[in-house]
Formats: C-alpha cells, structure tokens, sequence
C-alpha cells in the first residue's frame, strides 16, 4: 500500500523548489550518527487484498461471540448494538475530523457531545458531565483525582466489591497521584457502611458490584456524605432503566463503562469512560466539555467550553492530561441511547433482570452448581461455585460452545443480556451437567 | 466565489426539514419510539423496590427516522480528512485508509470479549505480538504495551516507569525537565504522576538550550521528555548531547511520539537515546481520530525499563501458543481496563504491515517534503518563526499582519471561508500568532498550491480589505461562536 | 432563510479544495494511482500481439484520497432520504431500514457466487423459497418469480406470461388495454412484449371509464394492466367489474404493484381478480434506490399462469433440501442472467419478516392516514384533481396558480428552497399541472406539516411574490439547469 | 419492528383533521368482497436482533467464496473488491436517493452517472453510454432491439460461443420482439465468420467468449460490416487493459456484465448491464443517459437528458421499457474504474491471463484432465475435460475446499482473477488429482 499521491513529477518540482537535488537532502542537517542506515526490519508492504487475506487468517484464529454464546461479564457484555448506531457514528465527517478545535467546522461533533452529555446526566441524575474519557476504569481513576482535588483530603476508601481491574488501576495511577486505595472487607458479596473520618477524601461503591449484586448503597454513600467525603459510584449505564440512578441514591460522581452503550465488544477497546458529577465540581471534571452559545449573528451553535481546567491551557495545573479521548465512542452511545428511549432503557433492563434470575435458577439446578452468594438481590450477573476449580468448568463449556466468564478466584461469573434467550439458558444449563457429570 | 450559499463551487445540498427542531430533545414526542426488543421470553425478574428507579430519565423518544436524518444532518456539519484538507498542526492529518475500517469490521476482531479464554483469542493475542515487534523496530525499542488508550495516556505510564525504575534503583527522584515549547499534556502528565516540572527555554534556533539544561539538570531530575522533531518541527541536532547530560545524571529519556511520522525509517528513538517511547496511532499510523478520539497511544521502552511496563504482556509459548503474561512482580500494574484500544490497533497494523519497511520510510520523506514545500510557499508572508529547515511540520507567524489589526485567528477563519481547515494557531505557547502547519505525506501538490494561494490571498486581503478577515467565516453553518458567553452562562446540557 | 450560504437553517459546511478541479477526468495526474496489486507469483501470461490493446484507455489517475474527497463531495451534493423529506409520488420514498443493509452485508450472501453448487447455497435458496411463500400470501397469488431486476421488467416478464398464456390457449391475441393515467413503462412494456396499446379513458371519477373498457374490450383482447390505488392515488372501487369484463373475453389481468403499499394486509390483487403481479421492493418493501436503481420487481401469478413462470424456481425436495428446478417445458424462458438482484432481495426479506403481517398492515394504514392528511392540510390552495378519497397518495393541481404565471414546476423548485424533495410533477399526463404526493407512511405529523406549510408558503408567493418562485433554486449547489441545451449540444462524456 | 413514527395522539389528530373515527373509515369505500377479512399469514414480526439472528444462521447454510477458494466463472468473478469503493459508493445520500428527477438536489449522482459514462466510453473505445441497465445478458436484449431498430431488418445472428444463458434470455425477450436468435456453429472452440446478408439486423459475437477463449474478432466483425449489420460484441470490462477494445475491433454495439468493476458476487444480483456504442445510434439507446449543461447562471451541472427517448415521455414508442436501472452500482463501478486507472486495469488484466494460463498448464498435468479445446489463446478462464462427468469433479472438489465451474456439458470452466495465488492453483491441481485418482 502507498497513500502518498506525490508522482515523479511533483517530487521533482517540489524539490526545485526547495533547491534541493534529492529526498536525502531532507534529512541532512540530521545527525550521521543517529540515522538509521539499514532499511526496516519490517515485512515488505503487502497489497491491500493481500493484507486482509492476512488479517482475516487471523482474525478466523479467533471464536468470537457469533460462533460461541456469549455470557460473560466481569464489565464488558454483549448486548445487541442496533445496526442504526454506526451507520450514523461511522459517517466519515465525524470518523475522520479531530477535536473541535475550529466550532464552526465541527458543529456536528460539537451539537453531538452536548446531546451525549444531556443524556449521561438525565440517566445518572446528576447535573454534568463531560465528552468521554478513556474507559471505565480510568473514569474512576479520574473521578478520585477530582475527590481528592476537591476535599483536600488524603484517603480513598474502595468497596472490596469493586471490579479487581479498576482497583488495580488506582493502585498504578496512585504510585503517581501519591494515594493507595483502602480497600474494604467484603461480606457474602457485599459492603457494609464504614466509618467515614475527616482524612477520607471518596469513598468509591461498584453498584450493581463485580458479582452483579446489588450493594446497600444508599446506606454506604450516606456513611460518605456524613464524613465529608464524595461518594463515588461505579454504575451498568444499562442499569439505569431498572435501578434508582447514582444522583439518588447519594452518589457525588458516577463512574462507569460505556461499552455497553452500542459499541461493540472489540476485545477490551475502544469503550467509552463515563462520567457524571454535580455543579459544584464542574470546574474540577476532567476532560473536554461541550457548551451551548450563540454567534455573532445570534445563532445557536456549540463549543469546547471551561477550557481553563484543561491541559493546553493551565499545563501542569490541569485537572488532568487527558487530551484525545473516545468522542466517537460517545456519539455512538447518543444514537443508542436515542434509539432505546426511557422506555426501551427500562424493558431493556428489566429483560436483563428477569433471564439473569431465570439462568440463575436454572443452573443452580444443576448439581454441583451453587450461588457464590445465596439470596442477595442482583441484576445481570451473578457468580457460581463448583465442586471444582472454576477454570475447568470456564474450559469444557467453551468446548461445548459456550462463553462463560470471568473466573474471579474460586468462582465463575454468569451474565444475561436481552440477547441471551431461554433456550440458550437452558442449553447452557445441559452443558454444565455435561461438564461437571 | 462569494458568501452566498449556491455560488459556493462545491457546496453541498442543505440538510431537509428547516422547520423541524434541531436537537434530539426538541425532536422528542412522547410514545414515539426507535427501539425494538424481542418479547420477555423468562418469568418477571424481581428487583426489591427500594432499588428501583422512580422516574424514567428523560432520554428523546424518537424514531429511526428522526435518527437518521438527525445525525446525517450533524456529520454534514462536521469537516474531516474525507471532507478536505486538514493542515492541523500536531495532529497529523493524514488519509485515513479504508482498509483499515474494513480490518476492524471483521466478527473475528470486533466480536471479541476482551477476558475470553486464550484458546479462544489466539488470532488477536498473535496481532498483537507481531505488531508490538513492529513498533519495536520502529523505535528501536525492546518491548511495547499497548493499553494507553491514547498519547497523553502513553505519557503517563512512561512517567510512571521511570518512577518505577528509579525506586528500583532507590533513588526516588522529584524532577522531569520538558521544553517551554512541550505540548500541554506533557507538563499535565508530570503533574499526575508526582513529579514537579522542570522547564528548560528554548534557544534562538528553536531548540532545547543545551547549556541552560547542563545547569538544570542534577541528581534530582528523574528524565527528560521532549519530542524530536520537537513542536516546532525542528530536530533537535544536539539530540545526543541532550541524551548524554540526562543519562549522566542517571535520568532517562522519554519521547513524545506526536511527531515521529517525521522520521519513520530514518530515525529511530531508540538510536537518539531514548528510553522510553510512545506513538500516537490517530497520528502516525492514520487511524481515524473520531472528532477527539479514540486513539491509541502504545508505549515501547528499552531492556532496563522492560520490568516495570504493565501487565499483562503477550508472550508466545514454546509450542507457539499465545498467552496473557500476567507474571511480572514489578510491573507498575494496569493503565487501561483491559488492553487498550484493540480495534484502533488493528487498524494500525494494517497501516503499518500494509506500507512495510519502506513504506513508512517513504511516508516520512514525503510528509517533511511536503511540510518544506508549503512552507517555501508562504513564507513570503508568513515567516517562520525560527530559521532551521522544518520537518513535518512548520511553525509560521502571521504577527507581519498585526499592524493592519490581524490576529492569527483571523487568518485561520478566513481560511476556512476558502475552504480548508485551518492550521493549529497560538501553538506553541512561545511563538507569537503562532499558525502551526502539518500538511502530511497524503496531500498533494495541487492541495498544497490551493493551500499556499489561500493563505496568500488572505494576507493581502489583511492588508487591503481587513475587513473581510474580521467577518469570517461566512460560508460556515454558524459564524465566529461566543466563548466567553458559553463559559459565563454554563449551558452543558438540555 | 435567506439564499445565503450560512443563514440556512441545518447548512453543512462546505466542502473543501474549492480551487480544486471538480471532475475525477480533471484530477488526473499522470503516474498517480490508487490501486495496489500484488506481484505476480506466475510465469508472464501470452495474449498473442494481434489481440493486445494498443493504446490505454483515458481513465482518471487518481490517489486514493482524491477519490475519496471527491465521491464524499457528490455525496453531499445529492438528497435522500436519509437528508430529508422525499415525497415522490409513485415512488413511496420510505425510510430504507439499516438492519436491511446489514443482512446484505453477510458474507453468507454477499460472496456467493449464483453458479455454486446447490450444496452450497442451501440458506440462499431457502431465503428466496421463504421470500416466496411471503410474497405470494400478501398479493394472493400461487407462486412467483424474482427474475425481473425491477417493476418495468416485471412488467415486461408478466406480459410475456400472458403471452404464453394465450399462446398455449391457441389464441394469440394482439392487444393490452391500459388506463390513459398509466405509467410510461406499462406502454413501454406492452410494446416490447409485442402487444398494441389499446387506451381507456379515466371517468370524471379518475377510476377507468367502465362502460368504455365494455366497448374496447374483444376477444383479441390479451389483458388489462392497472394498478389498484391507480396512479391518481384513487381505489378502483370497480375492480371486480372490471375484471369480470376482461375474464369474459378470456383477457387475463394485471397488476401494476407500484402503489401496493396502498393496501398492504388490507386487500390482495388476487382476491380483486388479478392474474399477474408485479411488486417493486424498492418501493413497497422498503429497499433503498440507489439514485436511480438497482431494485426488484418479482412477479407473481396465479395457478394457471404458473406453467410459464421463468425457470429455474426454487424447490424443496421431499427430504428438506431446496434446489433450482430447471424442468419447466412450458416456461418462458430467462429474464436476468442469473437469479435477479438477489443482494436487493435479502433486504426486502428482512424488511418483510421484520414487519411480519400485522406490521404490513400497519404499513399500509399509516401511508394512507399520512396522505389523506397530508391532500386536506393543502387542498385549499391546491385542489386535488378529481374528488374521490385518495389512499397512499394524491394527485393535486397548480392550476389555481396558472394565473399568476406560476407552474407546477415553479412551485417544486420554491419547495427545494424551503428544504424539501418536491412532489412528482406533470404526472400523470391526464391531471394539469399534476402535483402528486406520496408522503409514505415513515413521515411524522411534524414532518407533514412543515411541507404543508412550505407548500401553502409558496402558494402564497405565487400571489404575492411569483418572482420568488421563478427565481427558486437559489438554496442549491446549482440553480436551474438549461435541459434544452443539454439535449442539442449533446455533451454526455469528457 | 415497525418504522411508522405515529404516536397514539398523532394518530388521533389526524383522523381528526379528516373527520374520521378509525383507521378502517380510510379503507370503508373500498367493496366489501375484495377486502382480506383476516390477518396476513406471515410469521410475526421480528425484532431487530432476532431478525439478523434469523438471517445470519440462513447465511451460515451457505459456504461463500472465503470459505471455499473460488475459481468459478461463467459470468460472474471473484475480482477484488477495493474497500474505498463500497465505503463511498455506499454514502447513505447516494443509496437512499431517487432517480435525479430534480437535478439541482441530485448533482452527486448526475454527475458519477456523467463520470461512470465517460470512463464506459474510454474503457471500450466507443462514443456513448448510459446510465446502466439490469445486467449484461438484458444489455444484450436490448443492443438487439437498437440493432433491429436502426437496420430495419429482422435477423439476428449469435455466436455459438456466447453464453447459453444471454441466448436464453434473447430467445425468451424474442417472444415479444418477433425474433429468434440464429445460433451460428462452434468450431473447436470459436466461430467462424457466417455470411451477414442483407435481412440480418446484428451479428452478436462474445468475445473473450464463454469459454474465455479469443475469437477471431475482427474476421467476425468485417463480416457483419459488409453486411450492413450491426456488430454487437459482448464484452469483459476486465479484459480491456489488455484485449484491444470494441471499438477498435469493429463492434457498433458493447454490452458487458459489470458485476467484475468492483461490485460483490451476491449470488448473482444486483449486477450492471454496460453498454456502449456508436454517436449515430444515441438517439436509440435505452435507458437514463446524464448530459453537461449549464444553469442559469452559467455553472456547470449535469441533468438526464435525450429523455425524449424515454417510456415516460415516449411511452409504447418509447426504445426501451427500463425506469428503475442499476444506477447505485454504476457509481460503485465509477469508483473503481477511477481507483485502477489504466496501468492498474492493464496490470489486473496481465494478472489475470498470467494466472488463467499457469492454471491450464498446471491442471492439464493431472493425468486424465485435458483442455477441451486445445491450442487456442484465452484470457482468464477456460474449459477443462476429464474422463469422467464433470459434475462429479466439480462435487469432488467442493469437497476439498474449491469452487470450480460452471459445469458446461461436459466440460468444467475454470476462471483466474488476480486474486487467486500459484498457491490456490497448485492446491487445485493437488486436489483434482485426488478427486480423479
Ligand atoms: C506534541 C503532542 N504531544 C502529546 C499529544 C497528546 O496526544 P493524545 O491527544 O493522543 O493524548 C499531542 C496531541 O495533540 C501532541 O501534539
Ligand atoms: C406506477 C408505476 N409503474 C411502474 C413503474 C416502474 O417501476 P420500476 O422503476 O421499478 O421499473 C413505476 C416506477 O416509478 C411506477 O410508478
């Protein structure tokens, strides 16, 4: 492949030009001793043809969710992306243009990341929020820099029901930020409310938590708020439709992945990190944000506002780095939530619930097969204990064509999206007698 | 050609329905609907009531339809590579090839759970494992991650290894000297990751003044990082000497990779003395920069920096097999969720493997030439800020037109109304009315002429007919925003 | 709105390089190329020299970009549905689902080859048989063929039918009778199935004259063909009579399915008495038209026509396997190469199986609702041609603005201006000044009464302001456009 | 699912408006005894996501040509499809646009269709074009039609060598035309020149023929000029980098299957019927044709013209029946004429022959496989015999992962596109010799 359109001719008088004699003379003023006098250890070029011939080879290597059925959780789901969602967010205006940097180029990305934030704060009930970050796990990650930034406080209290992944997180983004998370006792599958003193900066509550149960979370963000601390909330954004959203049930800031928000499952990337926070904190989020203003003539148009907080402005003062973010990921998740509406958002939810209970149910039929967590309430996804490490049972379903996951210790987690069907529950439930008769 | 909307050559249809609202809230009619779930084929689940929500969010109840031509209508506001040329400084414009959409639509990739069983991801674990060979060839570096889902993300976790690797060494250290002419993120970057900054000017060359650093740097600057060709689209000639005076104090080196598609296959990082390196693939490797991301930002680092990159890494077995490397005592840990942007790295692959060794090479020459070529052009009126020969990438000054009351900014809206995007302006902080120019490799030359002529005639307008440079754009969906307003009246949402 | 660029509500922005030259022949540069082959991996072929081709064809020599920017800028200067409101009468313009274009998008089908071993295109086969049996239910018809590429050839393949029809009769006969209000195609076809044209005059009703068909019709007489709504948008209420008239003389009937969407779910052409079908899925069924095509009109009929279906049909074997049955003695023949515009099919299959019977229906009503509301919202200003309730669309007049010099055409250009599709005008050829709207039923009351406004707007010009109308396009990337010089200084190649 | 936006209060409204009181009140004057009085037996609706999982497990019943190694031809050719050309000739305002009735909102298709025209043109060495017809064996009826038109005469001679399937389709449209082809002999492979005496309307010649073999062209078409007949020559668009053109050997009339000018196999539609021909037959030719012209300010722009031709305007004297034509592909065919240019089609076209003539050297060295016609020079394709029903080879080879054929009597065609590898064809090789062991 070449992209480059430069033929003889124009190389030539380009060059002319510039008084140079050849392409070499670029690079002369470089210094000899670090140029790179070999050609690339790299494969020569291949023609496009040959190139996809490659990568489908590759791509065929691998069992993707339309040829085994996919239950797993652990923060990424397959839930059904409506065909609508990227015939839109594919366009190639928005595909290929970069940050607003110019508004009146780029109303489109600019009216869309409004319309994304108008609906993140309508479905958290909180009052802001900002145009993506990079994923859930480094929304949290964000979301504890602005508590700490905003109490003045030290001490980041962690559920030891949040996602290991996002804990994980803290703990590398805290070697910089100079704070290890505490993290909390777990107690069958959820918190209890811990003392809140006046060096706690956040506490931070994962809400349906990593094993899908429901966590007493009004208590936990009460325990928060008395101490002075923000409550941070880690919420399914699919969650919503069913459950009382972060900004009633006391959270400050709500943290969660976006992936879910029709955008494909994509081995890990891109998702979108999906924040929400009250006013107060606005000039503390992260990130860009999109703000609705007028011309010189009066019409309404948008821009990249409160640029102050950001990195190309106030550098090493900035409330974060981030600077490229996951826009497209979000204008994505504007045309799905658009599509699912509040009533969509609820059956939906209420979809995932029900076949979540029915498999629950169905399994635990099984012998050998038992709830990690007897009789808390949950919402897509629970987790099962065998009479057997859980990593073989993971092995010989896939096997048998399915996709469980992940393994968290001695457990294996199960998660029901509206895709799933009773027959695939049911099948599911013959395949797991199968592996572990 | 005029304001006048028909007599614009090249200008599209208007987007339909004039009297209809214009944002999906004010579309809305209650009970009207897109969605479209199969019937509840299991009992009711059993939610407890104190957990449920009360009230439905207000979301826009729409339909397909109103989709549709919603978003279209948007995406026809929206200026990209596809829809012309798009010179922003920094950013790396380039062609973003169809190929590579089409890699990343395959099931085999996009319908992957990133914590599937390795059995199950071997394809993707192998794509993985030959492209982290092929960014490490070409940074002349040992071994890559590719969770920084972007560059500044890239910054970050190298930060965080060289703090890594001097506690290893039990020497914390509180300092990192980046450039007065560094990108925002990376004094950001130093910030989040507990280190002070230490700024180091730049000379009258443009360059990082060597004997300003000799005396900055002591045993208390933990690195360096700097971009080369740095934000001026100099090369940094005494890269060696400047390698030398951090490496003596037992400080590490970092490259910001935002301009690296400058000397792709003439230069290497490594080979300059870097120890750590990221690449921004939204940049150098032409994925799609979606209107502000996603992008990807792998970070590749040297022998002595291996031990602490994130975890895990994909190693390959002695039967071949792929595997999750999650074994590394002191790794510095999880920077991404999962594994980064996996579908924007597939896209780079198929840019990288699709061009070869002497592809990328060729798309470095062609971007510096086309850089110089443009920059020859204008220079006449838009002089460069510093003397040396650029790169990829120019930095020029409109401050010639201020005294005819003409901002950069002015310059740049102008050129707009003549149809391109304009270039990156009041970059870098240090250049006044600074227009920052990064033509890259896939334009051509008559793009570059029409470019040349558009800043051109904007200049003489400056001086004849200011008054036409202070009123643009006009051909533009809205004309100049007010953001002090949007900043005064915060109006984030419906 | 004003004529000016920007001050249009919804204006895109405008597309770049306007220095740029505007055609792909104009882009040429020698030596610049998109394409990208592998080497050779066989021995030189050896085509011998009397054979070879000896100068190259002038085609463009363009770069991959070049070609993107410039189909993204004809893009933008075309309108579809996807932009906005098309009420084309005749054509019913519906919303084309997305979920359609993603089944075409199946490997499973998009890379079949139509000669491959019935072994291997078992689901292709079962989709069309399925297909089958769905169309046949909603025209009531016995079987049917999915040959023809578009109505007009499922016109000319029914006629054929009729053809063999009266031919194995031994009886050839050598006339078609159509309504004076027929599309053009239904002449066109009559006569390349080698039939004469024998009129019938529409009443004062706008239904065909009843009494006139009794006097034409004989028994050389081969068929009426019509379709029911009638392209005035008027139900034949005289359907049976109409039809018992033809029977009488051995005369077979057919229906023209260009405005089935009228009566989806509600009545069937053969339960009114048709013999043959036509269906137009890129009308009915939802299939996108592609700016002029491609489509499909698969015909249908009823047991005595089925002998002479097109061969091959598809067949399910007594243990469940579907092949072509070639071994049809009286069929006549071949109408498309290979098994007509299967990709199009798969797309009308999803639409239909998505919908399912109640939707169809639901389909139907609502296109009649929008219509019959959408002629009463404008009727004061423009009548509607004959008096009888119209179904899915209606045939209005300008007439009443004939005095102020003001043309159906005048008032469709001003209907561009004010951001719509216009209506189909001066059809069909019995209405003056024919406007005939078909809003289809995937329009909103908003969207209906925007139009309705627009058009009442322009209404009120005519009177007020006619050079407004005279004057429209000014909205558009070019105005109105000199056809007569089009057609004498023929200019339809570089 | 269901695309109607009504709302219950719009509906409401509306019938309000009318004065009505139901949805049935708009059908009450319809007779009673046409009307279905029941629900429509089609399955309920689906929605979107059962309906593609319906689809996709039809799909998965296919075995398509990434699957199995294609090699069939016989009309249709697995060419490379380049990914620029669906991702721009499927641009949602091209796709979902009616034909250009009002010129001034459709430029964008005028002008590819104007674009598609000129590059026809060029490609075949002929003067005029259109916008496309349904595919190329009704291309042919219809350079049949014109011939028969502009020569007043009635005969119509076919090559033995053109595609059984164009001859059926000429026999079946002659029907209603009052013709039947008059199929000359085939000797070893080609024809020779008949005599054209003054009744015969056209002489249709294929050419690579159906067996891809090179018939003695020129011969054949001074012939038919002699005769005053017009020469009608049906054409690979493929073949012309390296084939000299229609235009060159004499042809009045080109006609083409445009399926291999970047448009997928889609089991076998849609398709695009090319054709071409001579200035003094313009005022005959079927179809949409798109002309330059100026507006009323002198701006160049495109409109149909010549419509005089045309059912809508001309009606049963009208040259052809054709409104609704395969304009969406012609665009698609546009974009990848434009992206090979004409080194690039003369490369594919040198790729192709290369490729063909190692395949018929390396499949004649498996013992009991010979070329049916011997000697003679061919393009891309060729017909092979074996001692056995060539059925049955094909079957064997199915099994073995190859697509082969059509099956033609006894012989099996073979075709090479540039996309085939030596590698693809030695396996051929390979498995034949154990599907013939
Ligand atoms: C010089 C430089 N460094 C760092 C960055 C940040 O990279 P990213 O936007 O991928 O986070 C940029 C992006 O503009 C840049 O130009
Ligand atoms: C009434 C009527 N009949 C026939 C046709 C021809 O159908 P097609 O364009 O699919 O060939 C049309 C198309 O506009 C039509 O409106």
């Amino acid at each position: 492949m070449q992209f480059a359109p430069h033929t003889e001719d124009d190389v030539r008088e380009m060059l002319d030009l510039l008084g140079l004699s050849s392409m070499d003379e670029l690079f002369s003023h470089l210094p000899a001793d670090v140029r790179l006098e070999r050609a690339l250890d790299v494969p020569p070029g291949r023609s496009e043809m040959e190139l996809l011939g490659d990568l489908g080879r590759l791509a065929r290597r691998n069992r993707h969710a339309d040829e085994l059925v996919c239950f797993m959780g652990g923060g990424a789901y397959d839930h059904y992306v409506p065909a609508v969602v990227w015939a839109l967010a594919g366009r190639s205006e928005l595909q290929t243009s970069y940050t607003p940097y110019q508004p009146e180029l780029s109303q489109g990305i600019l009216q869309a990341m409004f319309e994304y934030q108008s609906m993140i704060c309508e479905l958290t009930g909180l009052e802001v929020s900002n145009a993506s970050l990079y994923d859930g796990a480094t929304a949290l990650v964000e979301a504890v820099n602005l508590a700490r930034g905003a109490t003045g406080r030290d001490r980041v209290l962690v559920a030891g029901t949040v996602d290991p992944r996002y804990v994980e997180a803290l703990e590398t983004y805290g070697r910089g930020g100079g704070y290890g998370p505490e993290v909390l006792p777990m107690e069958c599958g959820v918190v209890r409310a811990p003392d809140v003193g006046d060096d706690v900066a956040c506490l931070v509550v994962q809400h349906p938590n990593v094993f899908g149960a429901l966590e007493p979370i009004r208590e936990l963000f009460d325990a928060a708020r008395d101490g002075g601390a923000r409550a941070i909330q880690v919420f399914d954004p699919l969650s919503l439709g069913v459950l009382a959203p972060p900004g009633e049930v006391g959270a400050d800031i709500a943290v969660g992945e976006g992936q879910v928000l029709g955008n494909h499952l994509n081995f890990g990337g891109p998702y979108l990190g999906v924040i929400a926070a009250r006013m107060r904190d606005v000039r503390r989020l992260p990130g860009r944000i999109a703000g609705e203003t007028v011309d010189v003539d009066g019409e309404v148009g948008y821009v990249l506002t409160l640029q102050a907080r950001e990195q190309h402005i106030r550098r090493e003062k900035a409330t974060s780095n981030i600077c490229t973010n996951q826009t497209l990921i979000a204008v994505a998740a504007s045309v799905y939530l658009a599509w699912l509406g509040p009533d969509g958002l609820r059956q939906l939810g209420e979809a995932c619930a029900a076949k979540a209970a029915y498999a629950a149910q169905r399994l635990t039929e099984v012998p050998g097969v038992s709830l990690t967590f007897e009789g808390g309430p949950f919402f897509k996804e629970f987790a099962l204990s065998f009479d057997r490490p859980a990593g073989e049972v993971q092995a010989a379903l896939v096997e048998r064509g399915f996709l469980v996951g992940p393994v968290m210790g001695e457990s294996l987690l199960v998660a029901c999206t509206e895709r799933r069907t009773r027959d695939e529950i049911d099948a599911l439930g013959e395949a797991m007698k199968e592996a572990l008769g | 050609m005029t304001a006048g909307g028909r007599s614009q050559i090249g200008a599209p249809v208007r987007v339909s329905d004039p009297a209809l609202p214009k944002t999906l809230d004010a579309l809305s009619r209650p009970g009207r609907r897109a969605y479209d779930l199969p019937a509840l084929d299991v009992p009711e689940g059993t939610i407890p009531e104190e957990h449920r929500r009360a009230q439905a969010p207000r979301l826009p109840e729409v339909g397909e339809r109103d989709l549709v031509r919603h978003f279209t209508r948007l995406a026809q506001r929206n200026f990209g590579v596809d829809t012309g040329f798009y010179p922003l400084g920094s950013c790396s414009m380039k062609y973003n090839p169809k190929v590579a959409d089409a890699a990343a639509a395959m099931a085999g990739f996009f319908r992957l759970h990133p914590l599937q069983p390795e059995s199950t991801v071997q394809g993707a674990l192998e794509l993985l494992w030959l492209f982290e060979r092929a960014v490490c060839e070409i940074t002349g570096m040992a071994r890559a991650t590719f969770q920084p889902a972007a560059g500044a993300s890239g910054e970050l976790t190298g930060l965080l290894l060289m703090r890594a690797y001097h506690e290893r060494q039990g020497d914390p250290r509180r300092r990192i000297v980046i450039p007065d002419s560094a990108h925002g993120t990376n004094p950001a970057s130093v910030t989040m990751a507990g280190y002070d900054v230490a700024e180091v000017p730049s000379d009258a060359r443009g360059l990082v003044d060597l004997s300003a650093l000799q005396k900055l740097v002591d045993s208390d600057v933990a690195g360096l990082m700097i971009t080369n060709p740095n934000t001026l689209g100099l090369f940094e000639e005494e890269i060696r000497e400047l390698a030398r005076t951090i490496h003596e104090v037992g400080g590490l080196l970092y490259y910001d990779g935002a301009n690296l598609n400058a000397i792709l296959g003439r230069v290497r990082p490594g080979d300059m003395g870097f120890d750590i390196v990221h690449m921004n693939t939204h940049k150098t490797f032409a994925t799609p920069h979606g209107g502000g991301g996603p992008g990807a930002g792998p970070v590749a680092v040297t022998e002595r920096v291996v031990p602490f990159l994130p975890k895990p890494l994909v190693e390959r077995a002695a039967d071949g097999r792929f595997f999750w490397d999650h074994d590394r005592p002191e790794s510095i840990g999880r920077i991404h969720g999962f594994h980064g942007n996996f579908a924007v790295l597939v896209r780079a692959y198929a840019y990288v493997f699709g061009l070869g060794g002497d592809g990328l090479r060729e798309v470095g020459e062609r971007a510096v030439l086309n850089a110089r070529y443009l920059a020859e052009r204008i220079r006449s009126q838009y002089p460069l800020a510093y003397p040396g020969p650029p790169m990829h990438e120019f930095v020029a000054t409109a401050k010639p037109l201020r005294r005819h009351g003409i901002r950069a900014m002015d310059v740049a809206k102008r050129i707009i109304d003549l149809g391109f995007y304009p270039s990156t302006v009041y970059f870098p902080l240090i250049v006044e009315e600074a227009l920052m120019v990064e033509p890259t490799e896939t334009e051509s030359k008559e793009t570059l002429d029409a470019f040349a002529d558009a800043m051109l005639q904007a200049a003489r307008e400056a001086r004849e007919d200011p008054h036409v440079l202070h009123e643009a754009p006009v051909t533009t969906p809205v004309r100049r925003l007010d953001e002090a307003r949007a900043a005064r009246q915060l109006k984030l949402r419906w």
